[in-house]
């Protein structure tokens, strides 16, 4: 298999799709001429000209409500937004509309529309700019959230996205655009299903689940934690909404230990979800509460050396699976 | 701009319709008296010349999208009263099967879209319809309604700035109905005349009156034609009046009487009805119009009544659409 | 003591402090001329004047904002959000702005506001006007989250939130407004302080956590479940960030079983949280997993009978308690 | 209108500090390109003359915020550039103290009240200032700036309709440096004459180029009188342009080197540093304040280097604010 960056998989992704649908449009702030803001577009719009790769005005909740109506009616829009700190101008837009009106028309409109673009910290631009969202989307029926954290898992589940009849909210990462990883060669298409969880790395001793950019950060704590002797098994959802646990409590049953690392803010979100359903579906095997490492209760500093100790490091991760193995 | 003359065939057709909105919403009313509809009602009685005359500027295959105060522009657009009182009841038989209620009508069949409960955030959605419209070169035109109370939040100005810059076939229709619940319009504009608006979007703008249904339909049917011709989206501003609350729980303390009833002069039925005898048409044909159209909504609230309750079964099966090729 | 309605509470909350301090001023729409949409600002236009009292248009996201600002200079707005789902126009001013502001300026500027207004399903309002929106705030560091349940706790929170000088999400309920319930004598101030759960009901068998309008629900399965001899201890938090656990856990202790009661939709959220801390702070505790009884993955259906489906049931909260208590 | 005269010792002032920001962004621009400073560096470079201009028609007591973009008008306003660079480089020391970085900074002691990094976001804000002001009986005045890209946006429509409507002491100026980030106007607006706009809030407009310091104190100082007299806010729409990329990512390929060489003939600090000369000032006056500015930039990326990093209590203890009396 070749190896892509992030950003090339997502790339592949779109191209594939916008040649095999023509109802496939992608529309945002400088996706167009200026070839994305990240890059991730680059190259569409001089494929497939100014009607399908539309660069928008800065109004949000103006051209996610045109995506919405559009997709109402029949196409099927790839919306980005520059980052995701920037869907909450356009919130209203994505939980009163996208995820009510197939129900809200009793099935009789579709709403096939994804939302993208990255997500979560990207060095440095402070508290305005470093929101991981998840926690605000993964709670609303109507919605499907992805999370990708490898090359492959973005490109095989941006192509389900396009291709699902529902809104989907497809969150990527700045500092993810770069990494580089297997991707299915040329001519070999490979659909991800929503709610597959991936079993990354197996081990007996702990179960950790984890998602997006801390993913790395788990398994480069897992192979310190395998010179030890501790084995970690990781997972990763991969999809937040639908999430599919079946993988995590049969690891758990085995490891009967469970450790969850996440960016996002400690309280709720899909880090409580999992914890909350692990313990109701594992009960009887854990040995241990449930443990999160997680981005600090704090809105995020400027500072490097603040932003470093906000998201989860290595270190914070070893301790955990430390403490749920009553360890040292 | 003098008033058009009107056909006699047509305003006969459009008082019928009218009629049957007026009629429709005076039952439902007191259906919601009775406890057998609830959640909010808003009344569009006083207004139905708007959605009447605007029906006719449209063809079937254009695109239409309301507020919650969406009854008259659904029964205008063809929806049978039963579905439409069955949805008021909550019933399976309902238009929005007992999911969306009053506020959320909806008919794909005719292209009425909703039916929509946050001020302004539906007029990107019409956007984007008339967007799809252009992308896939079709000539339909949509035509998007919203109260004057409506102009001052964001999804206004980010639907009509889009619209603007990329042409979009749309017409925005601004009922200014003169109240946003109990707030009059000098207490939320700093504007008088609404249709300045169009400016800031280089757009063209339009304003009347709107109790003449022959003259909505004609001002409105320019602006349609310009959508149509690919000449650019319209803001209109139709000066109106709603005789009732803003919905059934508002006993509309913040206006006089004397207003009330000064406007009540302009009962857009009344000034149809008054206009066919100056035609020429006999008393007893518009009677006959009237007798027909109230055993239609008396067979309407029948068949709500006798209807099945919304099921469990749709509302756990519509929260997703089903995968593959649609 | 006497009896009020929870809107009365709140009105004597309002009225109270904005006699005592001549910063504090109410906007939003209709609370003025029109007395409020559910009168809970009832008379306070004829007391205070249009100076304290503002009428705003249709524009959340600029009365929001016009608050934040007016409070970062020293005044202390109580914006009224006619429902809690108008607030999602205006997410990005309660999110980027009111909860950021104190740490961006590290300190210098403090935002001394209050948002409320009536929150989760208020009878057959459908879809778009029926959230109970707790997760998508209770994850923010910066802000505070009351949510009180009875008209006591309305009125004492609210009198603490109006003299915080932190932004503060105040989610009361619409078919909360006109239960009744006791208040102290008018000339004898109470200040519920933040982060104070409160033991509602004592009981040895079954710890019941809940809050908003499934208080209520929860209650009265409490009282059915003690004619059956099974005796649950329930209690309200009021206040979802900070959320005290204490008497949570010491309760979990006692009992060791735990059932979480909300209106909200099942994943993450307050709901999930809770579950989270108490497997972790009473993990030796528990003989069941914690089960929670929550709001319907569904958006709300427009019908009466499909909404009363959807939202908790006294019938599920004791199906709950007794699967935690291996009951029958 | 015609270019005012210059008072020969404000326009020394007002060239010392253009000079101050031109050259504290570009010692910025290096100390970026080495790694020491972070995030997103957006520079002023080209629009000085606004902040300048701006800033000479303010009291000390009247409230400012800028967007990201926002070193400029935070130097003018009398930020020491040492805690402008300290901030740039995460320190303690900075006017931040390392907890906003470039896009947020902070000088409540001199009223800049930031420093906003989501577009349109901080208008409402603004505005809310403003409100303060005359909910107080005080005769301060808000300016407000942002870019022209910020007008499609709901929060910059809601702010001005609120502000119009409210008759709010506050200045809204456009700095429309014609693109926003790689998109040039004609992309982003219907409207050529973003001026216009002010019209459907029923406020006053102006329109004027930005690279004349003189001009831009002398015309923003009207609209100043106008809001500290009571008689309501302004949209002013002023011509500019940017020098640099958006942010140091952008190597702004999306315009010719002959626009760019074209628009660097308007450069305001050459515009004013001729228009001294004409004054009769000697050149040697004016390389010793550009030596001092040098010193002071130094000094202050000496004492960025020096100070000690953004401190972990700061950032714990400023999430929520003490309670009790404030
Ligand atoms: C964003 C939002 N804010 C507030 C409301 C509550 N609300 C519903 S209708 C209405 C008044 C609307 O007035 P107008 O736009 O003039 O329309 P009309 O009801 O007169 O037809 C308000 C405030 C809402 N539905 N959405
Ligand atoms: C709501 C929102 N959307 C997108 C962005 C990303 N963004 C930052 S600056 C910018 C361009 C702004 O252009 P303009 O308003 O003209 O200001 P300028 O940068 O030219 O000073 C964009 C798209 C943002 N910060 N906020
Ligand atoms: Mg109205
Ligand atoms: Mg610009």
């Amino acid at each position: 298999m070749r190896e892509l960056r992030y950003r090339e998989a997502l790339r592949e992704a779109m191209l594939e799709e916008m040649e095999r649908d023509e109802r496939v449009f992608l529309m945002g702030e400088e996706v167009g001429h200026y070839q994305g803001a990240y890059k991730v577009s680059e190259g569409l719009l001089d494929k497939f000209g100014e009607r399908r790769v539309i660069d928008t005005p800065i109004a949000e909740s103006g051209f996610a409500g045109i995506g919405i109506g559009a997709a109402m009616v029949g196409l099927r829009p790839i919306i980005e937004f520059m980052t995701w700190n920037f869907s909450f101008v356009a919130f209203d837009q994505v939980i009163s509309n996208a995820a009510k009106i197939h129900q809200m028309s009793a099935g009789a409109i579709h709403v096939p529309i994804v939302f993208r673009g990255p997500n979560g910290a990207a060095r440095q631009v402070a508290s305005q700019h470093s929101h991981a969202v998840a926690p605000f989307y993964v709670g609303i029926p109507g919605l499907y959230v992805c999370q990708p954290s490898t090359p492959r898992d973005a490109k095989g589940l941006l192509k389900t996205a396009i291709r699902s009849n529902n809104p989907v909210i497809f969150l990527e990462g700045e500092t993810l655009y770069g990494v580089k990883g297997e991707v299915p060669d040329e001519g070999v298409e490979e659909l991800i299903p929503f709610g597959a969880s991936r079993v990354a790395r197996h081990g007996a001793d702990c179960t950790i689940v984890t998602w997006g950019r801390p993913y790395y950060v788990a398994m480069a704590a897992a192979e310190k934690l395998a010179a030890d002797g501790t084995e970690c098994e990781v997972i990763d959802p991969r999809t937040l909404r639908p999430l599919d646990m079946g993988p995590v409590i049969k690891s758990v049953r085995k490891t009967n230990r469970c450790v969850v690392v996440h960016e996002h803010w400690p309280y709720g979100g899909p880090g409580a979800e999992v914890v909350d359903r692990v313990q109701r579906e594992a009960f009887d095997y854990l040995d241990a509460p449930v443990e999160r490492v997680t981005g600090l209760d704090v809105p995020m500093p400027y500072a490097l050396n603040l932003e470093n100790e906000v998201l989860p490091t290595e270190e914070r991760v070893i301790d955990a699976v430390k403490r749920v193995s009553y360890a040292k | 701009m003098g008033t058009p003359l009107p056909d006699k065939d047509d305003l006969l057709r459009q008082y019928r319709s009218m009629m049957r909105i007026r009629r429709f919403e005076e039952e439902a009313a007191r259906n919601y008296a009775k406890g057998r509809i609830g959640g909010f009602l808003h009344l569009y009685i006083g207004q139905e010349a708007i959605a009447v005359g605007a029906v006719d500027a449209l063809r079937d295959q254009d695109y239409v999208f309301q507020t919650y105060r969406d009854h008259g522009i659904a029964l205008a657009r063809g929806m049978p009263a039963k579905a439409a009182m069955a949805e008021l009841f909550g019933k399976d038989t309902g238009c929005s099967r007992g999911m969306g209620g009053s506020m959320h009508f909806f008919d794909v069949e005719r292209n009425f879209l909703g039916g929509w409960a946050i001020v302004g955030g539906h007029m990107a959605l019409a956007a984007g319809t008339a967007f799809k419209s252009r992308y896939n070169g079709e000539d339909r035109v949509t035509i998007c309604f919203f109260g004057e109370g409506s102009t001052n939040i964001g999804g206004f100005h980010e639907a009509m700035s889009l619209a603007g810059l990329w042409k979009l076939p749309i017409v925005f229709v601004c009922e200014n109905n003169q109240y946003a619940m109990g707030t009059p319009l000098e207490r939320t504009s700093a504007l008088k005349d609404l249709s300045i608006k169009a400016k800031g979007y280089a757009m063209a703008g339009a304003r009347f009156e709107g109790h003449d249904v022959t003259l909505v339909q004609e001002r409105i049917a320019e602006a349609v034609d310009r959508a149509r011709t690919g000449a650019g989206p319209t803001f209109i501003e139709v000066l109106t009046y709603r005789f009732r609350g803003h919905s059934m729980s508002d006993p509309a303390k913040y206006r006089s009487r004397t207003e009330l009833e000064q406007k009540k002069q302009l009962d857009p039925i009344q000034v149809a009805r008054e206009r066919i005898l100056e035609l020429g048409v006999e008393e007893a044909k518009l009677d006959d119009i009237d007798l027909e159209v109230d055993e239609e909504i008396d067979a309407a609230v029948k068949f709500a009544e006798e209807s099945e309750p919304a099921r469990r079964e749709v509302m756990l099966g519509t929260v997703y659409a089903e995968e593959g090729e649609l």
